[in-house]
């Protein structure tokens, strides 16, 4: 779930981490669980205590996570036998901090420890083998938050759906006024925010463009992807004379692909090979289509158009024939679009 | 043998099977209002022990509130769900409820007033209300619903291991009028019949020869019934009412009716062979009304205890329950029978039969009571409890003071 | 059985007999699982071989609400996860917030929150006993028993705060408004109907042979598995570990009364049974010490309260021995008037956690009296 | 045509008709059921013959108990399943060899001479008689019947339970 750069909905005075550190005024007191902790743990995991309300808190690097919560269970002098709460916090630009609260039955002292992740496609290896404790609440933590726990037995949801994947209890995923409405069903939130953009909305005029936006970024990557010539600006910002000169240009192809037709027509009339004709026909007119902006000015009109009863029988059986290829042809865009489109929205 | 001909009492000669037809008729009649009375009568008797009222606002104290659950249920649409085995779904309710009023026919009010006086009485019932099992496991199977499906197995495997002892049992008692019977060279024909049992108990009931049989018998009688503490094929908490679950309407109303009225039938059949049914305090040549009275009273004495033990005992699990069946009652059946047997055919007086039978009782008892207690052994007082004190702990003593 | 679950494998004679493993779904909707949870039980004849539980159908998104309500604007929520211990859960909350933000409630407040919170005890355990009843077959009579009971400090609790069930009546740094004059005059005469009830139910329940041969040595859970499932409270007790967080990790007035906590010999469902109702005495006994010490006059509420509360940034994982098990609020603050984080633990979800470990390998009769003694409150599981 | 004859006849179409049940149901549990009306029309054909005895303890024994155990193995186990024996491949030989047999007994049948008695005045066989035989006389075979059974009872036992591979 990438963070994406949405705007934020208000601009913090000054970044968490920096609120959070001034915050850590009491360091624990002396001789309490957090020196406890420094002497059972190996000297390669840094711990940095702080006292808060009720426990003393821990944060330890994450790589060395579940190696702290696997001394912290084994170790004589801690025993912490029960945990009995893991949880996550998202602390926005910071990333999230995972916490671990522990109680020790036979020694009766508990602990909070804590540790870092990262908000894109956070990930820690679990603990339900220390406690099977772990096995639902990292379940329920997955779900709300996103967060991977590699070696997990059966990572489905467990509150939510089982194909809801959107993490709900991220700050990114906004109270919208459509969860607080709560008639409107979950499929309705997760297609007008897929994935891929995070879904902060002001109002709704302001999205509109905000869907061109990505409309256009999606038609660059097509355009990129099949190679076409150097990108084409969308028609407003054209200035008039390029307006003309592209104008020009669509006419002189349109009367291109007109000859070839004919060519084709009178190499048909005389048994020649339709095939060379046909396949070089299609090229032109997809080319021509993406080149011309959707809000285009009005397609110049055919030079010559016969009405239709006076055309010859057999002229009127090749007209009938090509007019057949082009809707043909027209249908098989139209799949490759909804094909292309259906991958990108999915 | 004495038997009405409702054509001499109606002073017009009928032929046999309209006779027959008019005692059918007298049956169901007399079985519905019983099953709609016993239904009010268990309702208001449960009330009284669990502290509330129950039914009082259809009619006076509530007494028409089961006639108007079955003219409830006569209205009701019956459902068949649509995977249901048809013909087996819709049968089954007449399988379960046929029999059990076929229960009726050898059961001897008074001296005079039975249905049809049938030589092989005892038996007979016995025979017919295995039927009734076959269409529980029919409603079980052919609604297609798992819980459907648990509940008959259940009521089927209980039913066939507590009909058992229940035969034995009475086996017992047929041996002793056998031997009343044979004594001055006569033939043991009548022993199985339920009114020749009654008679021979003018003065002594043979529930003082038989306790155990007795005990035994209304065990059974119980178990056949799925009452608590047997109820577990219709166990709400677990199979959610058992074989007749997918059953709605009339159709589900037979069975309750069948289960009411084998309540009744069973229960006046052990109060005939064990407490001495219309015969035992006054014997025979009181009037007639005073012999139904009494059958009423015994038999309404022994429900009242039903009832009460549906309130009061909770359910047996299925294997502690097929356990009991096999390994307790069976076993004390059999010896009861060799017991008598052997008694009586060394001539014994048939007080040796009465303390024996007893003894047996006893042992029974002393058996269920003394496992309770060594299951419940520091039951009541099994908690240890701390003085609510924040223990001392040394900070490195891994054990931690306790 | 028209679709048989398992595939037909190519014949083989002898295994053609086995009896046939198969699904039984209870829930959700079933008169015993208390509430919307759904259980798949895979059964082999009466034998449990596994048992697949489905939750989340209560779920209300009850902390990310919390994340855009201001401190005081969640308390209703609380009510509303443990619907049987709404006081226990009221006074959670409160506490929370009053230690972050350095508040004190009056010692009078104090009284009467304990008060209140122990009669709540008593009144969920009165509604387990009900329920239990009905599981195990008592048909009704420990159920209307136990409600007998629980109707009347029902009535004394709607006297107190208005309402039967969802009280609300706590408030940040004190109650909301005074408790009725004869408050404790009332309570006391309670404490002795209380009492009698507790001895009718004893009574009934305790030494009826079925009913040990049913609970007895029926879903055992040894400490050491209790614990690694994060089990707590009365389960926990009844798998022998004295772990009561009214003393261990001793929070409001508790160390001001003598009462003793009771620990189960086996840690299977009759052990539950007796723990709970132990508790229930020794519940009747602290609130009799409360009510004798409890000061005659004083204020409920404390001065200075800011309209809008601001709690300095910090954090706190603030919890208390709910009759369930330990309830915990995880309140994250940033300084700003709406908590940042508030994660509730809620005991049932973890004891529910453990239901699989108990159920596999006894019978159908058995799961279903291991759920009841587990006692779970839907509403609480799912949050 | 006295009335036993009409009851008679009316069991004998009944036992005919549930016993074509039991060999042409599709679904093998219909078959089983009519396996029990057939074995109750054969307790009323012992009730014309006024050996109640006979008839209720067939009731008893079959009714009962035999036909509920067949009908636990058809529910619980996967036999169902199996495909339908009435369409097998070697369905002629079948045909070929119950018509054999269909005539085997009709010539037995028709062979033997009966007993012309009038069943109206049959009397009664009083059971106690049944009772003396069958321990004086019939001792040996009811006792060899007995340990069989019991065999047999101790035989299922051992198939039912889980061998200690499955434990």
């Amino acid at each position: 779930m990438t963070s994406g750069t949405e705007p934020q909905a208000k601009a913090p005075p000054k970044s968490k981490r920096a609120e959070k550190a001034e915050r850590i005024k009491e360091p624990p007191p002396p001789g309490g669980i957090a020196d406890i902790y420094r002497a059972a743990l190996p000297a390669s995991i840094p711990v940095e205590a702080e006292q808060t309300k009720w426990d003393v808190a821990l944060t330890v690097p994450a790589p060395q996570l579940r190696e702290a919560l696997r001394v912290s269970r084994e170790h004589p002098t801690l025993q912490m036998d029960l945990l009995r709460n893991q949880t996550a916090v998202d602390w926005t630009d910071q990333g999230l901090e995972v916490v671990y609260h522990l109680y020790s039955t036979a020694l009766r002292h508990a602990v909070t420890i804590k540790a870092w992740v990262p908000s894109e496609n956070p990930s820690l290896p679990t603990v339900s083998d220390l406690w099977r404790m772990a096995d639902w609440a990292e379940r329920e933590c997955r779900e709300m938050f996103g967060i991977e726990f590699e070696g997990h037995p059966d990572p489905r949801n467990l509150l939510l759906d089982e194909d809801f994947d959107l993490p709900v209890l991220r700050k990114s995923h906004p109270l919208a006024p459509i969860e607080v409405k709560q008639g409107v069903d979950v499929e309705y939130f997760a297609k007008e925010h897929p994935r891929e953009t995070p879904p902060v909305r002001k109002d709704d005029a302001e999205g509109d463009d905000e869907r061109a936006q990505r409309i256009a970024a999606a038609k660059k990557q097509a355009a990129a992807a099949a190679g076409a010539p150097a990108e084409t600006k969308p028609a407003q910002e054209l200035t008039p004379e390029e307006l003309a000169e592209k104008k020009a240009a669509q006419v002189e192809r349109v009367k291109k692909a007109r000859a070839l037709a004919a060519a084709a027509r009178a190499a048909k009339a005389g048994g020649g090979a339709p095939a060379a004709a046909k396949t070089e026909t299609p090229a032109a007119p997809i080319e021509a289509k993406p080149a011309a902006p959707p809000p285009a000015p009005a397609t110049p009109a055919p030079p010559e158009k016969k009405a239709a009863t006076d055309l010859s029988p057999e002229e009127l059986a090749q007209k009938k024939a090509a007019q057949a290829e082009r809707v043909k042809r027209a249908r098989e865009l139209a799949a490759k679009a909804r094909a292309e489109k259906a991958k990108r929205g999915g | 043998m004495p038997e009405i001909v409702l054509s001499e009492f109606a002073g017009l000669s009928l032929p046999d099977w309209i006779d027959a037809l008019i005692r059918i008729v007298f049956i169901v009649a007399l079985m519905t209002v019983n099953a709609l009375a016993l239904i009010y009568l268990e309702r208001k008797i449960l009330a009284r022990f669990q502290q509330r009222v129950g039914p009082t606002r259809t009619g006076p104290f509530g007494m028409l509130q089961s006639a108007a659950d079955a003219l409830k249920l006569l209205t009701k649409e019956d459902v068949r769900p649509t995977s249901a085995d048809r013909w087996v779904f819709e049968l089954a309710p007449y399988f379960a409820f046929v029999p059990v009023f076929l229960v009726f026919i050898p059961i001897p009010w008074t001296e005079t007033w039975i249905v049809r006086d049938l030589e092989l009485g005892f038996l007979y019932v016995f025979g017919v209300l295995g039927l009734n099992l076959v269409g529980v496991v029919m409603a079980g199977w052919g609604s297609d619903n798992k819980y459907a499906l648990l509940g008959a197995v259940r009521a089927a495997a209980q039913a066939i291991s507590y009909e058992l002892p229940m035969l034995l049992v009475s086996v017992g008692v047929i041996l002793i009028v056998a031997a009343r019977l044979t004594v001055d060279g006569g033939s043991a024909f009548g022993a199985v019949n339920l009114n020749v049992i009654a008679l021979e108990q003018t003065t002594t009931p043979f529930i003082l020869l038989q306790p155990l049989g007795f005990a035994i018998f209304m065990i059974g009688a119980l178990a056949e019934l799925h009452r608590p503490p047997f109820d577990m094929p219709i166990a709400e908490s677990e199979v959610v009412g058992g074989y007749f679950v997918e059953y709605s309407g009339i159709r589900w109303s037979f069975f309750f009716l069948a289960e009411y009225t084998a309540l009744l039938l069973l229960v006046v059949i052990g109060s005939t062979v064990f407490l001495g049914g219309w015969n035992f305090p006054f014997g025979e040549d009181v009037g007639l009304g005073l012999q139904v009275l009494l059958t009423i009273a015994k038999t309404s004495a022994v429900i009242f205890i039903l009832f009460w033990s549906r309130a009061v005992l909770p359910r047996l699990r299925i294997d502690q329950l097929m356990a009991f069946s096999w390994k307790v009652l069976l076993p004390f059946s059999i010896v009861q029978v060799l017991a008598n047997a052997i008694i009586l055919a060394y001539g014994g007086g048939e007080w040796i039969i009465g303390i024996t039978s007893l003894a047996l009782l006893l042992l029974l008892i002393g058996l269920v009571y003394g496992r309770a207690r060594t299951l419940s052994r520091g039951a009541g007082r099994s908690l240890n409890k701390q003085p609510a004190r924040p223990r001392l702990i040394t900070a490195h003593d891994p054990a931690g003071g306790d | 059985m028209t679709q048989a679950q398992v595939t037909v494998e190519p014949v083989v004679v002898e295994e053609e007999f086995d009896t046939v493993d198969m699904n039984i779904n209870m829930g959700p909707q079933h008169p015993s699982t208390h509430g919307v949870f759904r259980m798949v039980l895979t059964v082999d004849g009466e034998q449990v071989k596994d048992v697949t539980s489905y939750i989340g159908y209560m779920h209300r998104g009850g902390e990310k609400l919390t994340e855009n309500l201001d401190y005081r604007g969640a308390l209703g929520y609380q009510d509303r996860t443990d619907y049987l211990a709404a006081f226990n859960n009221e006074w959670v909350y409160c506490n929370a917030i009053e230690r972050l933000a350095g508040i004190e409630a009056p010692e009078r407040a104090e009284y009467v929150r304990l008060i209140l919170a122990e009669l709540n005890r008593i009144l969920s355990h009165f509604m387990f006993m009900g329920a239990f009843g009905t599981d195990v077959g008592f048909f009704g009579t420990a159920f209307t028993w136990a409600f007998k009971e629980r109707e009347r400090i029902q009535d004394f609790f709607e006297a107190v705060s208005g309402d039967r069930l969802m009280y609300n009546y706590f408030r940040v740094g004190g109650l909301a408004w005074e408790p009725y004059p004869t408050f404790v005059e009332d309570a006391r005469w309670l404490l002795r109907q209380v009492e009698a009830g507790i001895a009718d139910i004893d009574e009934l329940m305790t030494n009826n042979e079925i009913m040990i041969s049913r609970c007895r040595d029926v879903g055992r859970m040894s400490a050491e598995d209790a614990i690694s499932y994060g089990v707590t409270g009365p389960l926990l007790r009844a798998a022998g570990v004295p772990l009561d967080l009214r003393v261990d990790e001793p929070y409001s007035i508790y160390d001001r009364f003598d009462w003793e906590v009771p620990t189960g010999l086996r840690g299977d469902v009759y052990d539950r049974y007796l723990v709970r109702l132990e508790e229930m005495r020794q519940s009747v006994r602290i609130v009799a010490q409360a009510l004798d010490q409890m000061p005659a006059s004083g204020p409920i509420m404390a001065e200075g309260l800011p309209k809008v509360l601001k709690p300095p940034p910090g954090e706190i994982y603030m919890r208390q021995e709910n009759p369930r098990g330990e309830y915990g609020i995880y309140m994250v603050s940033d300084g700003s008037d709406k908590p940042w984080r508030m994660k509730v633990r809620s005991p049932s979800f973890h004891n529910l956690s453990s239901l699989r470990h108990q159920v596999r390998g006894s019978y159908i009769a058995d799961a279903v009296i291991i759920l009841g003694s587990v006692d779970i409150v839907l509403c609480e599981v799912d949050r | 045509m006295s009335a036993t004859e009409i009851v008679f006849y009316c069991i004998a179409f009944f036992m005919i008709a549930s016993g074509l049940g039991v060999v042409l149901a599709r679904n093998i549990v219909h078959s089983a059921l009519a396996l029990i009306l057939a074995l109750g029309a054969v307790a009323g054909v012992y009730v014309i013959l006024t050996v109640e005895f006979l008839a209720l303890t067939q009731l008893v024994v079959y009714g009962a108990a035999v036909i509920m155990l067949v009908l636990f193995a058809l529910m619980l186990t996967r036999a169902r399943e199996r495909p339908q024996a009435l369409f097998g491949k070697n369905r002629p030989i079948a045909f070929v060899i119950a018509a054999g047999l269909l005539t085997a007994f009709i010539a037995g049948i028709v062979a033997s001479e009966w007993a012309t008695t009038n069943p109206d005045d049959i009397e009664p066989l009083p059971f106690q008689e049944i009772g003396d035989v069958l321990f004086s006389a019939w001792a040996v075979p009811f006792e060899v019947i007995s340990v069989v059974l019991v065999i047999a009872m101790a035989g299922a036992i051992l198939l039912s339970q889980p061998d200690q591979g499955e434990q």
